[in-house]
């Protein structure tokens, strides 16, 4: 290997692109820390590279014959076999550049969004981290690596979450993703664990193949499946764990873009997809991510219908999303899954950038305020955003509508109905919230004065002159206005993708089932429906702006306190860890340990107190025992 | 007559004047230890010093018996009689017994006097197999100033050093407060 | 009287009095009296075996006498400890002197 | 290799021999040129021990620089000194740890001469203990390492030092009275009039019953040092009353002085009693690292915070030794190494807090990272490596254990894998609460680390981020040790 990455353009390639973020990483933290602009060059070059490498390799490969396998040693120990390597097939090429594309549009935006704030340099190098980590993990060879680097993009995330880390709800909300993705990732550990001792290699092709089943019992398959989509259960926020993912909005919004649409999250999916094969060996296992999936998306879309905050709604909704995402790879379609994280990847990604213009500009997460100070002045954004959206809901011909599609078409060929009437609901309740944000910022029941121009509305707000403000504008516009094309275009691949994805692969593909007809009808008409309700209550001139969940104040309240599941684990962590646990050790420490300790040096001490008695500095007593012993030895030994 | 005249003869006379010593060296003895009174005891003990000097006498030492008398009677107990006048131990009331305490020391007594015994008479005692009886105070003052003139410098030494001793512990005991 | 035993014998029951003397006594005096009870009880002995055993009859003598000078030089301290002790305490009652305990 | 028979082990101990004394030499008040000295003899030290570690003949392997003196005929004694895959991690690190120790105590200002002087001399201790081959001087050298701790806890500490300083000698000395006869036992036993470890070790010297006999006195007399749950309790104690340097070396070094005695003399010599005690141990273990990752939770105080996560660590260390494979002992030694940095580097952010704000209370601090962003940088890499974050040291050791750990026992391998949750939960929260949050007007005037004062941390760091991601240079010198040696198990 070693005497040929020169020659092999491909590993080259593959290296330069995962490696060199890496690269850039240290060098900002080491060296030019105290040189933002510097910093950010470094950031933004080298992902620049990565993206170029990222592209040459997936149109080099586009017909690809054989997975690429690239290892070397990282580790050995005793009979166990760590390498670091990466592994080019259709899926991680795909998703190297999904990374790589929206890690380079979110980086050069922030040149505008985080212009001025005094942690750039340390920002850029938090987005150089998260960049290599997710690249490297993206095209890892074997589970183990994966693993690896899923934990550094779980503390890339966390850093980047807790970037405002002088607001004590931002460095909790990074303490909060952190420490519950970490509780899946100890369930995806202890499962890639089984796997491990039983099958004795995680390697990705090896696990996908059919070998596992002749190694292990169906029991152990399902155990161990169940036990690694705890990760995706963590990273993906599904549905114990969902709660993580809207707080973690608290980063800067570029973050939550990055984070949020194709890369972090959207790498629990991805996960599934990578050992999709593995995963479909245990029916039972597949059937309970169904579940997870639609009680995520069904949770997580009654909770954007209230909220205020215009990042909640999308962390809602692409909590939503990824269940949905979850549903259509476990109702067997491999490639709905993945055709949907990559359309999401490029409307998610672009309805939180366009939210961080506005939030850029107006300074306030509340959609009503947003709304009332002219939202609607910045058209590109808003345009964008309408664009997203609509996307989002499944309006037809943008890039989502094909997407939910296939995986609706997936859930129509299961057997039972209920998964498909969820997925539809969803699908209504999604493209109701979506819009609902969108009328309420386009139409305000009332505008206030300050009228925004779309070049740069100099709010008073804002210290930078107009020109340079201008063209921050600019950066932040151009990576909106590539992804709305992506957005609007993407859909129409569908076709070349799926050969891609599917071309020489062994993935079975749950084709069995009639193509039904009705379906996109029912969908579309659904879609519509939720955006024509969306109008009535928020659009229309002289509309109450009050959705119907919200006149039914319990409902709401349940809605807006998300399911009560935060009040759940923090009761959980206040009284089972903190409360018995953790106070029960700590007294234990103090109390039984530390005093038994105590206990014996004071029985020590006591002990020498009530021995000092015999040594009570009377001559006469101690003489007389010693001639009282003397006097008895003498007498053992003459008698 | 027959009884009368062994009575008098000088091997009863011996034995008669032996069971007298004895008996005044215990007496003095238990003089020594019972009587509260301090001086009591520094009498017995005079009396029982000389009693142990007349057993030297039978055990054919005249000139330590009259050592014994010299530095015994008539050295320690003079000057523990002065300790006592210094001290005044006599003005103070006199410590009264306990009875546990004397209980126990005569158990200790006893115990010890025992295992004396007993170590007395389990040994098989046995004379050098040549004997001198050279007992003459010429040889033995020879002795002292040839063989052991070492222990004898030593001796000398150790009087030397208590007395100084004596004097700084007294003197110093003066000087510090009280 | 001309048996090693009963000198033996002697000496050990005023050696067994001076050690009840030493133990029974509270004042320091007492004890010092009962002390030299007990070297004369050891005199006695140095003198029996002298008279019944050794080898050479002077030795014994001589461990008498150095035994009154050992006696003599004891006496001497003892009686300025007492004196110091006294001083101190206003007493010499040895139960009183106990700043060594434990 | 023409150096091949410089002693370069003793050349190690003598460095550290003679920085005492040229220190001891020298005036108390020139403060300066003690420090200096004390750093040249320290970098010494380094220097060789890198040396050492590099210059191992992986290929080879076995016991390599053996230097083998007979000192007492009549009862076996050698000076027998040698490096092998188990001890040379650990020469690293306590080169490392000095070097850094004393550079960050470059500050000190109250009887310098008399603190590095008796750090000299712990770390001669600890130097000794890590190569010896021979029974009797392991544990003299265990007990020259013991013996400083007292007098530098409990002058240079604070916090309940006089506490602390006696509650650690107490326990080490009951640790080491228990070890003593465990020694003796088997001195006697074997029947060989020798203490060469190479010698007792040849299987078949020991009966089954004797082994196990003498490995849980071993295990428990070491095993205190090493704080094995329950008698951990000194250790956050001690940790928390010593000052900087000490803490650094006391949890980073002493630490691990308690587990490489348990794997030197109790698993070396008592296999048997290795496996049949192995359950226990892994109970232990177990214990150790969940309870000290909840009681961790609930302290303020953030030496305390460090010393119980260092409890939970060296559980980990408690549990790859407990599994008796090839990967456990990888995984336990390579613990040790990565702990003992991480844990310096804790401690010695934590020291520099300390010693600027004057207090180490979590609800009293809060913000510093705006204050000083580089010294909290230190303590937030640390932490992460703590949390068992890719790439960094531990996270490969952790890894190996956790992997023979599940292996081995299921249950109680799951279990110490959940503690990691609970572990990420206290460390974060610790940095949460210390570093985030609004800038503390209190502490505005604090300058960051200097420059100088940064080397040490960025020693430390190097070490740990440079393991993380070339985990196989300590990985294979440390397989040459382990794997003959369960190869060669009963």
């Amino acid at each position: 290997m070693t005497s040929s990455w020169f020659q092999d353009p491909t590993l080259l390639a593959a290296m330069l692109g995962a490696l060199l973020p890496f690269v850039s990483f240290v060098l900002i933290i080491v060296f030019t820390r105290p040189y933002p602009k510097l910093s950010a060059a470094i950031s933004v070059a080298s992902i620049s590279v990565s993206v170029v490498c990222a592209i040459f390799l997936l149109s080099s490969h586009w017909h690809l014959e054989q997975p690429i396998q690239y290892a070397g040693k990282w580790l050995i120990s005793g009979e166990m076999y760590i390498p670091f390597g990466f592994l080019l097939d259709e899926l991680s090429l795909l998703m190297l550049t999904i990374v790589a594309v929206i890690s380079f549009l979110v980086q050069v935006y922030s040149l505008g969004y985080m212009a001025g704030d005094p942690g750039f340099a340390r920002y850029y190098a938090f987005q150089s981290l998260f960049a290599w980590a997710m690249m490297t993990m993206s095209i890892a060879p074997t589970m183990l690596q994966f693993y690896i680097f899923w934990e550094l993009v779980g503390l890339a995330s966390y850093l980047l979450i807790g970037f405002y880390y002088e607001k004590f709800s931002a460095s909790e909300a990074g303490k909060k993703a952190f420490v519950m993705t970490r509780a899946g990732d100890i369930a995806f550990f202890l499962g890639l664990l089984l796997v491990l001792l039983n099958f004795g290699n995680l390697n990705v092709l090896d696990m996908n193949s059919v070998d596992v089943t002749a190694r292990m019992s169906p029991g152990l398959i399902t155990l161990s499946a169940l036990l690694v989509f705890g990760g995706v259960i963590g990273k993906s926020a599904q549905f114990p764990l969902i709660t993580w993912l809207p707080d973690a909005m608290e980063g800067p919004t570029p973050v939550s873009a990055l984070l949020h649409s194709a890369t972090m999250v959207a790498a629990g999916v991805y996960m599934f997809a990578r050992i999709f094969p593995f995963y479909s060996k245990s029916a039972s296992a597949m059937a309970v991510f169904l579940a997870i999936g639609t009680i995520t998306m069904l949770l997580a879309s009654t909770m954007a219908i209230v909220t205020r905050d215009i990042k909640q709604v999308w962390a809602y909704s692409t909590v939503s999303q990824l269940g949905f995402m979850v549903m259509g790879l476990a109702a067997g379609s491999y490639f709905a899954g993945v055709f949907h994280l990559t359309t999401h990847a490029g409307f998610k990604a672009l309805l939180f950038l366009c939210s961080g213009v506005l939030i850029h500009e107006y300074e306030t997460n509340d959609m009503f305020e947003i709304g009332k100070h002219g939202g609607r002045g910045l058209k590109i954004p808003m345009v964008c955003m309408t664009l997203a959206a609509a996307a989002l809901s499944g309006i037809p011909f943008l890039s989502g509508y094909f997407s939910k599609e296939a995986i609706m078409g997936a859930l129509a060929n299961l057997h039972n109905p209920i998964w498909l009437v969820g997925g539809l609901l969803g699908a209504f309740l999604t493209a109701y919230y979506s819009f609902r944000l969108i009328f309420i910022i386009l139409f305000p029941s009332k505008i206030e004065e300050v009228h925004h121009t779309e070049h740069g509305g100099h709010s008073a707000g804002h210290g930078h002159d107009a020109h340079h403000h201008a063209g921050l504008y600019w950066v932040m516009a151009w990576p909106l206005i590539i992804l709305a094309t992506v957005t609007v275009v993407l859909g129409f691949f569908q076709a070349p993708l799926e050969n891609f994805l599917l071309g020489h692969h062994g993935v079975a593909e749950g084709h069995g089932g009639g193509h039904h007809a009705w379906l996109p009808w029912v969908a579309v008409g659904l879609a519509v429906s939720g955006v024509g309700l969306a109008w009535l209550e928020f659009g229309r001139k002289g509309a109450s702006q009050v959705g119907f969940v919200e006149r039914i104040e319990p409902v709401r309240t349940l809605f807006a306190e998300r399911w009560y599941m935060d009040h759940f684990y923090r009761l959980f962590l206040d009284y089972v860890i903190y409360g018995i646990f953790s106070n029960l050790f700590t007294r234990n420490d103090r109390r039984v340990i530390d005093g038994g300790i105590d206990g014996i040096c004071r029985a020590t001490v006591g002990g020498g107190w009530v021995l000092s008695f015999l040594q009570s500095g009377m001559l006469q007593y101690n003489l007389m025992v010693m001639f009282a012993v003397l006097a008895l030895v003498a007498l053992y030994f003459f008698f | 007559m027959n009884s009368v005249q062994s009575l008098i003869q000088p091997q009863f006379l011996a034995q008669v004047g032996f069971v007298g010593i004895v008996a005044l060296t215990f007496a003095g003895a238990l003089i020594a230890v019972f009587p509260r009174n301090i001086l009591y005891n520094v009498l017995g003990l005079i009396v029982c010093l000389t009693g142990v000097a007349g057993i030297f006498v039978y055990l054919g030492s005249p000139f330590v018996a009259l050592m014994e008398l010299l530095i015994y009677v008539g050295a320690i107990c003079i000057s523990i009689i002065f300790a006592i006048m210094l001290s005044r131990p006599l003005h103070l009331s006199l410590p009264k017994r306990r009875l546990p305490k004397v209980g126990l020391a005569m158990g200790v007594g006893a115990v010890v006097f025992i295992a004396l015994s007993t170590i007395i008479f389990r040994t098989a005692w046995e004379p050098a197999l040549v004997r001198s009886d050279d007992w003459s105070v010429t040889t033995l003052g020879k002795y002292l100033l040839t063989r052991y003139d070492l222990v004898f410098e030593a001796i000398s030494l150790v009087l030397l050093v208590a007395i100084l001793g004596a004097i700084v512990i007294s003197g110093y005991a003066r000087r510090s407060p009280s | 009287m001309n048996s090693l035993y009963t000198y033996l014998f002697i000496a050990a029951l005023l050696f067994s009095l001076g050690i009840f003397g030493v133990f029974q006594r509270r004042s320091l005096i007492g004890m010092l009296i009962a002390i030299e009870l007990m070297l004369n009880a050891a005199s006695i002995n140095f003198m029996a075996f002298n008279r019944f055993l050794a080898p050479d009859p002077i030795v014994g003598q001589i461990y008498t006498l150095f035994i009154m000078g050992i006696a003599a030089a004891e006496a001497a301290i003892a009686l300025s400890i007492i004196v110091a002790v006294f001083r101190r305490l206003r007493s010499i009652n040895i139960e009183r002197a106990q700043e060594l305990r434990g | 290799m023409e150096f091949a028979n410089f002693p370069f082990l003793s050349a190690i101990l003598l460095s550290c021999v003679v920085g005492l004394l040229v220190i001891l030499f020298i005036p108390e008040d020139r403060k300066m040129l003690i420090k200096w000295v004390s750093l040249i003899f320290s970098g010494l030290t380094m220097v060789l021990s890198i040396y050492l570690f590099f210059a191992y003949d992986k290929s080879q392997g076995g016991l390599q620089f053996v230097e083998k003196v007979l000192w007492v005929e009549s009862m076996g004694i050698y000076y027998f000194n040698a490096a092998d895959g188990f001890n040379l991690p650990m020469l690293l690190l306590t080169g490392i740890v000095l070097f850094t120790g004393t550079l960050t105590m470059w500050e000190l200002e109250n009887r310098v001469k008399e603190f590095f002087a008796l750090t000299f001399l712990l770390v001669a201790g600890v130097f000794g203990v890590f190569m010896s081959m021979d029974l009797f001087f392991i544990f003299v050298w265990y007990d020259v390492s013991l013996f400083p701790m007292y007098p530098l806890i409990a002058i240079w500490g604070s916090t309940r030092k006089e506490y602390g300083a006696m509650k650690l000698t107490l326990y080490l000395l009951a640790g080491s009275a228990l070890i003593l006869p465990g020694i003796i036992y088997l001195f006697v036993n074997s029947g060989l009039n020798t203490f060469d470890v190479v010698a007792l070790m040849q299987p078949g010297t020991f009966t089954p019953f004797q082994q196990k006999f003498a490995f849980i006195l071993l295990y428990l007399g070491f095993g205190i040092l090493a704080g094995v749950w329950p008698f951990h309790t000194w250790s956050p104690v001690g940790h928390v009353a010593a000052p900087t340097s000490v803490s650094m070396i006391h949890a980073g070094v002493l630490m691990k002085l308690g587990a490489f005695g348990v794997l030197r003399v109790a698993i070396f010599l008592c296999p048997e009693g290795w496996q049949y005690w192995a359950q226990l141990m892994a109970v232990l273990a177990t214990c150790g690292i969940v309870y000290g990752a909840f009681v961790g939770l609930a302290q303020t105080d953030l030496k305390y915070v460090i010393g119980y996560s260092s409890v939970s660590h060296m559980g980990i260390v408690g549990l790859g030794l407990a599994t008796v494979t090839v990967d456990g002992l990888n995984g336990a030694v390579f613990q040790m190494f990565a702990h003992g940095v991480m844990t310096a580097l804790l401690f010695s952010s934590v020291g520099y807090i300390y010693e600027k704000t004057h207090t180490k209370m979590i609800p009293e601090l809060g913000g510093l990272s705006r204050t000083m962003p580089i010294a909290s940088g230190y303590f937030i890499l640390a932490a992460l490596a703590g949390i068992g974050v890719p790439c960094l040291a531990s996270f490969w050791a952790e890894l190996l254990v956790f992997i023979s750990a599940f292996k081995t026992y299921p249950i109680r391998g799951a279990l110490a894998i959940f503690a990691l949750v609970v572990g990420a939960l206290f460390m974060l929260r610790v940095v949460q609460r210390t570093f985030y949050g609004e800038k503390n007007e209190k502490f505005a005037h604090i300058p960051d680390v200097p420059f100088g004062l940064g080397i040490p941390r960025m020693i430390l760091v190097a070490v740990i981020v440079l393991f993380g991601l070339f985990p196989s240079v300590m990985l294979d010198v440390i397989q040459v040790a382990s794997i003959p040696f369960i190869s060669g198990l009963p």
